[in-house]
Parts: structure tokens; C-alpha cells; sequence
């Protein structure tokens, strides 16, 4: 856990934060390259490393074919030669296309072959506008898979600080950032700020319930917590910022200090990684829990491109407004 | 050759149809009435009614991102499309697909797709269904240059060829995959060359001329009637607007842009046909455009005063229940 | 909930079972056709289909080249058009290649186009001999994903009441058959027994503590209660049989019952199906709970080819055993 | 053209080193020894000695499920193969792999595959480190024919083409996928055509004849080296085995395969060049089959007498554990 608060640097948005973070690592290491679609001119869909193409050239930069399999391919051979490539694939639906070069190969080789792979995929991720093909939410089945870490950070400030930390680590991170927060500015850290995976961020403190949960449902929580408050309620909001690995320390100790907790996030709830977080600290704080432990996530359903049903299909204001109430009654 | 008088109109008047539905939605989306934006396919008209007009209304097709040209010329009224961008309930998909997933399954649309390449092989299985059931379609899957190096497409290729499949597939060539050329990234750069090494018959045509399109797929499609199977046809084509709506990238010069507008519009180019052969008056096609902005018109007006969808309906259809107790 | 005893009628195999299931329904069902890699002469790798070509000729019956993407994608489009195909994909690690259709197709199209799509998924999964790219357990994926259904049956009899009634539903079906259990012989249905999606089997009463599990885990579950009741502990044995849907009046009545209940099963337990059914189990019936659900699952890692490493990574007989155990120390 | 007489030696003791390998490891499969069984190369050593003898030692590879031949043929000695197939804690992967998954990353064996076409796409990202650090070196990506139906090796094949990388792919074609003839699943049935629709120098060859191998992969090498791209070579070989150890399938007859033993085995050929050349007595012949004879009986003796591994680091290297805190 840490809440440290960022440092004044200046107050770039989240995807900036991104080429900020990426543009630093770049100058350190000459073997990091990024390789995806329209990336050079257009700087990627979000903006996310535009520039970087004219300031490190197109050996560094590369405009991918369509061919995510083979984008990831490109990423892990180059990996277990020596690089430490980025592979963008724009939005993490399309990684539906290389699962078996990230499941089943960049995740498993240094286990099988004692060779590291350091390879960062990076994607957009989290339901917003576009519909059922651009707004899955992958990371349980990411964070589920051994070998595999998720990050999944919801502010400029995490964005830059562990993207460091992923390019300078010998191992396949899968990178998620969320659509609606592209546009979102932000302090961010200095050349030296790194922040370790599995290490939650304290984002509000409070006295009286917790709310764990990471990406764009922290904004939401943050809104739910200004509503609890007018009611006298004074919730806790612990963004995770990894899903793998978890900063489980935190979660037991915030189950164990507050007894009422609410995990939430916007994954379609059957099987989401809310499950694993709510099952674990439960088995293990089960003696400090007042109730149960409180899920809330998406509907069990593709999203619509209609923004008013895909809006309905994930948590609202109210509904962890209401999961909290629910845990205050226990 | 001469143009039917009948069918030329009818030709003409679709892709001036498709033109100012694009043009009108453009705008629109730029307005903010199109929720997640669109794909323009201003340019590309001939391709879809060339393709279109050689096949039966039964016909199955199924198709991409950008797929309002394909859908239109399916025979889908431009007010269920219009409607579906403005994802209103009265749209094709409820408004849950809008731009992207236009589709009309009933009717043989199988759908536009937001994933490159998956259109190809969903058509290759209705391909594969038609050939199931001993019935005499085709099926027509559409994909773009950028779809050319995706690994499902050829996959989907190879299984239609040896299995003899009723199957087109048309690459519907704008030259540009967002902001990528496509000479970039298609190694060997002649996409009917890849074609042909999978073994189907395999042609790069003008897709500007909706008759070469007709023709080629005309006769795909009686090839695979005739149990030939399957045929592949890359029509080379353009886009006249940005990749998505509001894009102005830096990739392309104006003047390629102005030159492909002024001398190989297929709008154009077939209008001045059929003037020229006597086939159409001035007069008449002044009226045909006309009517056709009255229709597009009517178009938006519907699309404006339908309903939004019941979001109380985000849970229905995901599954049919029927597999057991569902909770 | 069913405790029927199935009705003897001969005593086939698993794989055999699945070969009664599919034969029965191709015959009231002319649309039923499978596709997949060395059907025709082999009979599929697990002998699943053997004889089936031959007894409904190659039309129904086709080989495919190794494209799973465009097995599935065929599936999918002949299901689209009213045909039923059951997509033999082998080994579910397969699968991998074949994602975007499985989980941005076929399970999406139901609800965005309102069309039906009846297709069954069938692969061998589960923990067995083949390392790391042979012993992927993907079924929590699956169940995540909105519209897919999922199978895992564990005996003859299921696999073919189950295989019947996927064959009579308009809905994707991910069958999950485990490579350990291909031989085990056993009674099945006849023509007429099918078996709903959704409906546990108790293998085994018991009046101490329950365990819930499914696949080749209820096997090992089995010998675990054997050795508990030589202590004296009567363990109750629940086989989930489907995981999506999942059910949840059997799982609500069993953790209300008993109050002291273990989940298991093989995949790497980080993220596993098991922490849905624990942590929405705790959720509903937590003032039944005498202490905490306890998980038991596979190890975070790869599999190893190495018989005995790819042994000690899952759930063994002795682990279950001290799971129960600390279930009943409540 | 003769062979020289030290390196002709050279390549036939590889070759009957890989034989003999395959041969006593399928005896031994059968007796319960390989977890999981095996795949056996036997009659495909020419593919394996031809493309590595063109090789540098520092070359990289990347294989597939059938890759005994590759792993001894880089250069892997027979005592640690055989270690790993018998999962032993001394093999290659420690016992983790087993036949499928022989590598040994740092002297360039980037791995066999459980995954049909997985092995192309890792060596052709191994090509694109090598081209990004500048080094002057190649990477090889086997594949076998029915993996020219899988989607990825197309992706894979376009990459190496569009950025020129300095990849050679190499269809270890034996003609049958598990039980499936190429001609009944390959559209278009000519595979090296499938590579020149992609753009790259390609060919099929006799891949039972080790020198032809050799000659087209040194070529394919200096183009690479040169800065030209990538090649990709269809190299005809057949197996004498079933698909895996065990298998006794009818989809192919016994006269075929004696065909393909009697007159085209690339051992009998090679030797018998060398043998007519002068390059070789019968004398020298039988002493390198008996010493071949006795490597392998060391290596079944190593692997034996090596230990398990140790059951207790099954979740030893899963990560590096740097990216933060483990628990
Ligand atoms: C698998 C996949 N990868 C990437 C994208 C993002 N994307 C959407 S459209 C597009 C360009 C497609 O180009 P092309 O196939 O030529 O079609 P066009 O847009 O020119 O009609 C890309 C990269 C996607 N939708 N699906
Ligand atoms: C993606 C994938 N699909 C299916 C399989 C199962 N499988 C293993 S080997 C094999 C046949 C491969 O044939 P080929 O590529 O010709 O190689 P060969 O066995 O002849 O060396 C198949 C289908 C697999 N391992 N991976
Ligand atoms: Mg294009
Ligand atoms: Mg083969």
C-alpha cells in the first residue's frame, strides 16, 4: 500500500502520461521498440505515443499490418533475444486474436525455458463508447493466467509510474488503460518514480467501509464516496493499480480494519477478478468481516453501442452508493 | 456494352442513395447524434452495389466496420440504418450495434463487424451452412486491405477452397487501413497473387466501374452455384474521408484525394454513362438526386423521433434460457 | 439438483457416451454436423466420434486443416443459417486461436442481431499428460463470458445427457470433456435422457461438510471422503456438471445445510471459477457460514510435461482431505 | 557436385545420429519411458541437417511439436534430448517439456511448440530482435504442411516480408497432419505459391536430399544477411512413423511408405553418394553407425540414471518476482 501523493510536475493527461513514462524508459534502454497499429503518424488511437515516432525514428516506432497474433509473435521472439518491446494493440479486444501467443507462449516461456520475456502489451480497455467488440473486459482472464501481470491504472500518475516499472522488468505485463480516461489530467512522477506492482494506492481514506476497486469504477467510487459523505458516511477507496500481482497485504488490512467492504468494479461480475478478491480476503479475514463482503460489476452481457444501455450495464453512483449502505447495515 | 436502361437507374440511384446517407451521417456524427462515430464509405459506392446487384436477395453476406454501403445496397431501408447509427430502437440491431453492426440476419446480412477479418469467416460458414442444406446461394464475405494480413481471413479462404464452399470474398480496397497505405504492410503487395496461392480463382479489378464489379461477381457467383466453389475479387477503390469521421490525417495527399474524386468518382463515371448512351436525361437525374435526399431526409427525421432502447432490456437475448435452469 | 441414479443400459466409456449423445441427436437432427481435425479415419483423438463417419458419411462428418479460428468461424456462420455443428477443437489449448470467434462471435450475436446461434465447442481439457500447451483449464474464461455455456461433465452418463440437451438449445455451448476420464466406463441414458444445463449432481450424501467441485476433481473428491470417513468426517460431494449456468439453489441449499464447504478444482485457483461460487456463496448465505468457504485449487504455473511436477500442481487427494478438515475445525 | 569428404561425414553421422535417436526413443516411448509419448522424425533428417549445417551456430531457430531432429541437428547433445523427453530433472527444460517443449534459448534453440505455427511466429520475432540490435544473424521457423493452414504462419510470413527481416521459414512438409493428407486440406495444393502471393522468394524442394537443403537455406541465409528479407522453403520429406508413437492409422499405405524408405531415404542416399564418391569406405560407414549406435546408448543411460526434478520448484520461474511484491 502506499499514498504517497504525486509530486508537482506538471499535469499532463493520462495518455501523456503514458509517452512520458515510455519516452524516459526509451532513453534508457536502447532495446525497448513499440510496434502497432498506426502508431507513427497518427500516434496511436488515444494519442498515447504520439510524438515518439519523430523523436526515436521508426526503427523504435513501428507501424504494424493488421496482425495481432503476429504483433505479439513479433514481441516474444524479440523479447527472448533481448528486447523489451511494447506491443500496442490499440484495444484489448483485439487480443482476442493473439491469445495463444500470449497464454499460451509470451506467459508460460521462463517457466518452461528459464528465459525471461519482457514484453509489455498495452491496450485500451473498459466499457465505454463502440459496443460489444470494443468494450470487453479482459483482465480476469489475464490476471487468472500464471505468468501473466495486469496493470490497470486510473490516473496519470500510476500510468507513468508503472509503466517504468514494466520496462524495466524481465517479465510480460499485460498494460490496460481505460478509454474514458485518456483525456484525464494529472500530476505525474519524476524520472525516478516508479511504483512497484502489487502495491494499492490509498486513494480516500475513511473511517467507516471500504471500497476496493481499480480503473475507471475508482472515479465512480470517488463519486459515490462525496454522496455517502452528505449521508454521514465516510468510505475508504483503495485502488488496486494491479490485479496481478494483488497488493494483498492492503486488502487483508482493510478487510480486517473496516469488516465492510465493497469490491467493485465494471467486468461482467460472474467470474470477474472481483470474485477472486472477495473469496480470498473472505477465507482469510473471515473472523473480522461484519457481513459478507459486497460485489458489485457489469451485467452478464455483451455491451450495447446504445450509450444509454451500456451505461446501465455497469456500476452506477448509486449502486455502490447502495452496496455501501448495504455493508453499513451489518 | 450498352447499359440496361432499367437496371442502370437502379444501379445509379442506390449509390447516390449510399452517397448522401454517408454525407448526411457524416455531419451528423459530427453533430453528435452517432454515438462511438462512424466509417464513411463515400468512394466506395460501386463496390457494394456492383457486388450487390449480381447477387440474389438471399443472398448472404457479411462484412466490417464499415459496411452503411453494403448494408444499404443489401436492400436495408435507410431508415432502420440511420436509425441503428443513432442507436435507436427502431435501428436493425435495437441500437445495440449502431455503425458498426448493421445487420439483418433474417434477410441474409450477417452482420458488419468490429473486429478486422471476422465478416470473411462468418460468410465462410454460411458458406458452409447453404452447402449443408443443399440450397443454391452464395454467400459473400467483405473485407478490407487492412483485413488482407489478418490470419483468420486465410484460414477462412483456404477452408472455403477445399471444401469447395459457395463463397466471394471481395476486398473492398480502399488502399488504406486508418492511416496505413497499403503497399506499407501487404508484403508481396498483390493481394490477388495471395488469392490465387490458395487456390481459387482470384482477380484485382476496377472496383470505381460498378459493371466490372457486377460482372465479377456475376460470375463467381455462378461458378459457385455450379458447385465450383469459391471465388476472390479485390476491388480497388477509395475513401474520400478520413478513416473514422473527424479524422484528417496527414497520410494522403489532397491532391490524391482530389484526383480520385475527379476522375474516377463511380457515381459520376456511371451518371455520364448512362447520359451519354441516352439511357438517363439531365432532368431525370436531377430528379433521382432529389428524391434521393427526400428519402435520406426522411431517414434522419425517423431516426430523431424513434425511441431510445428500454435499458431495462440490457439482460435480454444474451442466451435462450432453454439450456436449464437459469438463475 | 438431481440425485437421479442413472438407468443401466450398457456400460460405454466417456468418450463412447459422448458418441451415444451425438449419434442419437444426428439422427432426429439432419442439421447436426461436426467438423474438426482427424474425425473421419481416427474418430477424433479421444475416439469420441469413431464410427460416426462412416455410419453418417463425410458431409457430416468433415476433417478439417488445423485452422481453429476458421473452425469456429464456420461453426458460427453455418449456425447463423440454421445448421447445429459441433466444433471438435481437440484440446481446448486450442481454443486460444480461436478466441475472437468464441468470445466476440458466437457468444455476442444472440443478443446484438437476435439470431440464434447453435454451436457446440467440444475439446478434452483438464490436467493430464503434455505439459504446458496441453493442460490449459480455461473454463473460468468461458463462464465470464456472456453467452457462453459451459459443460464439464464427469462421468458417462453426464456427458451424455449433456451433450443431448446441447444439441436441442439454440445457444453456444463450450463441452469440456477431461482427457483422464476418456476411458472410465459407465451407465448411461437412453434416448430420452437429457440433462439440463444448470443441475448439479450429488455423487455422494454426506452430513459433516460438503464439497463442491466438478470434472476430474469430483474423482479425487471422491477418494478424499473415502479416507475422511475411515475419520470418522461423512463428506457430501457436489458435481457442478455445468459451470455457466451455474447452480445456485443446489450451491445456496448445500453452504445453508451444511455451513462448512470446500470448492475445488484444478485450474490455477488465482481467479478460478471456484472464487465465483465461494464468493457469491459467502454473499448470500453468510450467517449459514460456520467459518469460511474454503478453496482448493490448482497452482499458479504452467504444467509441466514432468508427470509428477504436473501432479503436485494440482488438487491431490490428501490436500482435499486437510481441506475438509479445517472446515470442520469451525 | 561432390560433397567434401570431412563435411559429407559430418552430415551423415547427424543424420544417423537423429535415426538412431528416433528410433531407440520410439522403442522406449513404447515402453512407458516419454511422458506424453512423442513425435517421431524418422525419415525427415535431411530437412533437419540440411537447413542447420547452412546455419551459424549463434543462428536462431524455432520449432514445432516434431523437433527431436531440429534440437540434435543444432547442435543439442543426444544425453540431454533424451534427459528432457524423459523428464528428467538434467534435460534440456529441466523436465518441464518433455518432447514437445526441447529448447535451449541461449545458444538460439527458441523452443519445439505444443502449438501448431506458434514456432514461426516466435522465430520470425527472434529475426526482428536480431534486425533491431543490428546483429548479423538469421532466425529459422519450422513448420510443418498443416501448419500452412494455420492462420498465424501467414501473419508471421507478412511481417518478416513488409520490415525485411532476416527470417527463413522452412516447411518441414512430410505431407500428412496427423491422419490428413496435405492435398485433402491445402487449398490450391501448391504451398510454395502460397508464399510467393506473400512476397517472398520461395521454392519447393526435395527435402531428401540433404544437400539440396543445405544449398537453398545457405542462399535463403545470405540474402538475409545481405538485407534482402526473408525466404521461405517447402521442403518435400516424408515420415516413417505414425503421427505419434503408437499410431497405426489406414490413411496411408504400407506400399507408400516402403516406397519412400527404399528409395528415397536420405540417409541410404547421402551414404551412398559419399560410399560412389569415394569420400567413405563401408568400413568407416559401419564404424560411424556403431559409434552413433554408442552415443545413444550413453544417452538412454544418462537420461535413466538422472534424477526426477524436484517437485517442490513447480512454482519456481513462474516471474521474476521484480515487478513488485510477491506473495
Ligand atoms: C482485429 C482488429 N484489429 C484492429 C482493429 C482496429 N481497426 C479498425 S478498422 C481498422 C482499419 C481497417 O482497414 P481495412 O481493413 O483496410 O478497412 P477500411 O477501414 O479501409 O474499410 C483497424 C486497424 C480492429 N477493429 N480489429
Ligand atoms: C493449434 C493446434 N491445433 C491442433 C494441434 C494438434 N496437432 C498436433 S500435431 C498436429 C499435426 C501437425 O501437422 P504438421 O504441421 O504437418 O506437422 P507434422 O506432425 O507432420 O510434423 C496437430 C493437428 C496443435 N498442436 N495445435
Ligand atoms: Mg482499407
Ligand atoms: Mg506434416
Amino acid at each position: 500500500m502506499s499514498t504517497t501523493t504525486p509530486t508537482a510536475q506538471q499535469n499532463p493527461t493520462y495518455s501523456e502520461a503514458f509517452q512520458s513514462g515510455v519516452r524516459e524508459e526509451m532513453k534508457r534502454n536502447e532495446h525497448i521498440f513499440i510496434l502497432g497499429t498506426d502508431l507513427v503518424e497518427r500516434g496511436g488511437h488515444f494519442a498515447q505515443v504520439k510524438g515518439i515516432a519523430q523523436e526515436f525514428g521508426q526503427d523504435r516506432v513501428k507501424d504494424s499490418p493488421i496482425s495481432e497474433a503476429a504483433m505479439v509473435a513479433a514481441g516474444l521472439g524479440s523479447a527472448m533475444y533481448g528486447c523489451h518491446p511494447i506491443i500496442d494493440l490499440n484495444f484489448i479486444d483485439f487480443s482476442l486474436g493473439a491469445m495463444d501467443e500470449i497464454v499460451n507462449q509470451a506467459a508460460k516461456i521462463r517457466f518452461m525455458f528459464n528465459r525471461p520475456v519482457p514484453i509489455v502489451i498495452r491496450a485500451t480497455s473498459g466499457v465505454a463508447l463502440g459496443g460489444a467488440h470494443h468494450c470487453n473486459s479482459l483482465e480476469s482472464l489475464f490476471a487468472h493466467t500464471a505468468g501473466l501481470s495486469v496493470a490497470v491504472p486510473s490516473r496519470a500518475y500510476d500510468v507513468k509510474g508503472l509503466i517504468k516499472t514494466a520496462l524495466r522488468t524481465p517479465d510480460p505485463v499485460v498494460f490496460l488503460m481505460h478509454k474514458k480516461l485518456s483525456g484525464v489530467r494529472g500530476e505525474i512522477g519524476d524520472e525516478n518514480t516508479l511504483i512497484p506492482f502489487g502495491s494499492a494506492n490509498v486513494v480516500k481514506a475513511g473511517k467507516d467501509a471500504a471500497i476496493i476497486t481499480y480503473g475507471y469504477t475508482t472515479v465512480t467510487a470517488q463519486k459515490a464516496a462525496q454522496t455517502l459523505a452528505e449521508q454521514g458516511i465516510d468510505v475508504e477507496i483503495i485502488d488496486l493499480r494491479t490485479l496481478y500481482p494483488l497488493d494483498t497485504d492492503t486488502i487483508n488490512e482493510t478487510v480486517q480494519r473496516f469488516g465492510r467492504v465493497v469490491v467493485a468494479d465494471e467486468a461482467p461480475m460472474f467470474g470477474s477478478i472481483t470474485a477472486e478478491i472477495a473469496a480470498t480476503a473472505s477465507e482469510a479475514n473471515f473472523k473480522y468481516l461484519k457481513g459478507p463482503i459486497v460485489r458489485i460489476g457489469g451485467a452478464r452481457a455483451p455491451l450495447s453501442a446504445n450509450p444509454q444501455m451500456s451505461e446501465a450495464a455497469i456500476p452506477s453512483v448509486a449502486g455502490i452508493v447502495d452496496a455501501v449502505k448495504k455493508v453499513m447495515s451489518y | 456494352m450498352t447499359t440496361d436502361k432499367t437496371w442502370g437507374k437502379k444501379i445509379l440511384r442506390d449509390m447516390l442513395l449510399i452517397r448522401n446517407f454517408e454525407e448526411t451521417a457524416d455531419k451528423l456524427t459530427l453533430r453528435g447524434k452517432v454515438p462511438g462515430g462512424m466509417h464513411n464509405s463515400s468512394g466506395q459506392e460501386a463496390v457494394a452495389v456492383g457486388v450487390m446487384s449480381a447477387l440474389d436477395p438471399k443472398d448472404v453476406i457479411a462484412t466490417t466496420h464499415r459496411s452503411h454501403h453494403h448494408t444499404i445496397a443489401k436492400g436495408m431501408p435507410v431508415d432502420i440504418v440511420m436509425a441503428e447509427l443513432f442507436t435507436k430502437a427502431t435501428g436493425c440491431s435495437g441500437g445495440r450495434g449502431a455503425s458498426m453492426h448493421l445487420a439483418d440476419v433474417e434477410n441474409g446480412h450477417f452482420g458488419g463487424n468490429g473486429i478486422v477479418g471476422a465478416g470473411v469467416g462468418i460468410a465462410m460458414g454460411a458458406a458452409m451452412g447453404i452447402k449443408q442444406m443443399g440450397h443454391k446461394k452464395v454467400a459473400v464475405g467483405f473485407v478490407g486491405d487492412g483485413g488482407m494480413n489478418t490470419g483468420r481471413t486465410w484460414e477462412a479462404v483456404n477452408m472455403a477452397v477445399i471444401y469447395k464452399l459457395p463463397f466471394i470474398l471481395i476486398v473492398d480496397n480502399n488502399q488504406y487501413a486508418v492511416e496505413t497505405f497499403v503497399e506499407r504492410v501487404t508484403g508481396g503487395n498483390d493481394i490477388a497473387k495471395r488469392g490465387a496461392g490458395f487456390g481459387l480463382p482470384s482477380y484485382t479489378i476496377d472496383g470505381q466501374d460498378v459493371e466490372e464489379v457486377h460482372r465479377y461477381t456475376k460470375e463467381a457467383r455462378e461458378r459457385a452455384l455450379a458447385g465450383e466453389g469459391p471465388s476472390f475479387i479485390n476491388a480497388l477503390t477509395y475513401r474520400y474521408y478520413g478513416h473514422n469521421v473527424g479524422e484528417k490525417g496527414q497520410y494522403r495527399t489532397q491532391e490524391e484525394i482530389a484526383d480520385w474524386r475527379s476522375h474516377r468518382d463511380p457515381i459520376d463515371r456511371f451518371s455520364a454513362k448512362l447520359i451519354s448512351e441516352g439511357a438517363l436525361s439531365q432532368g431525370e437525374y436531377e430528379e433521382m438526386i432529389a428524391s434521393v435526399a427526400k428519402e435520406i431526409e426522411a431517414a434522419v427525421d425517423f431516426a430523431e423521433k424513434s425511441p431510445l432502447p428500454d435499458v431495462s432490456t440490457i439482460l435480454d437475448g444474451v442466451d435462450s434460457g432453454l439450456l436449464g435452469v437459469r438463475k
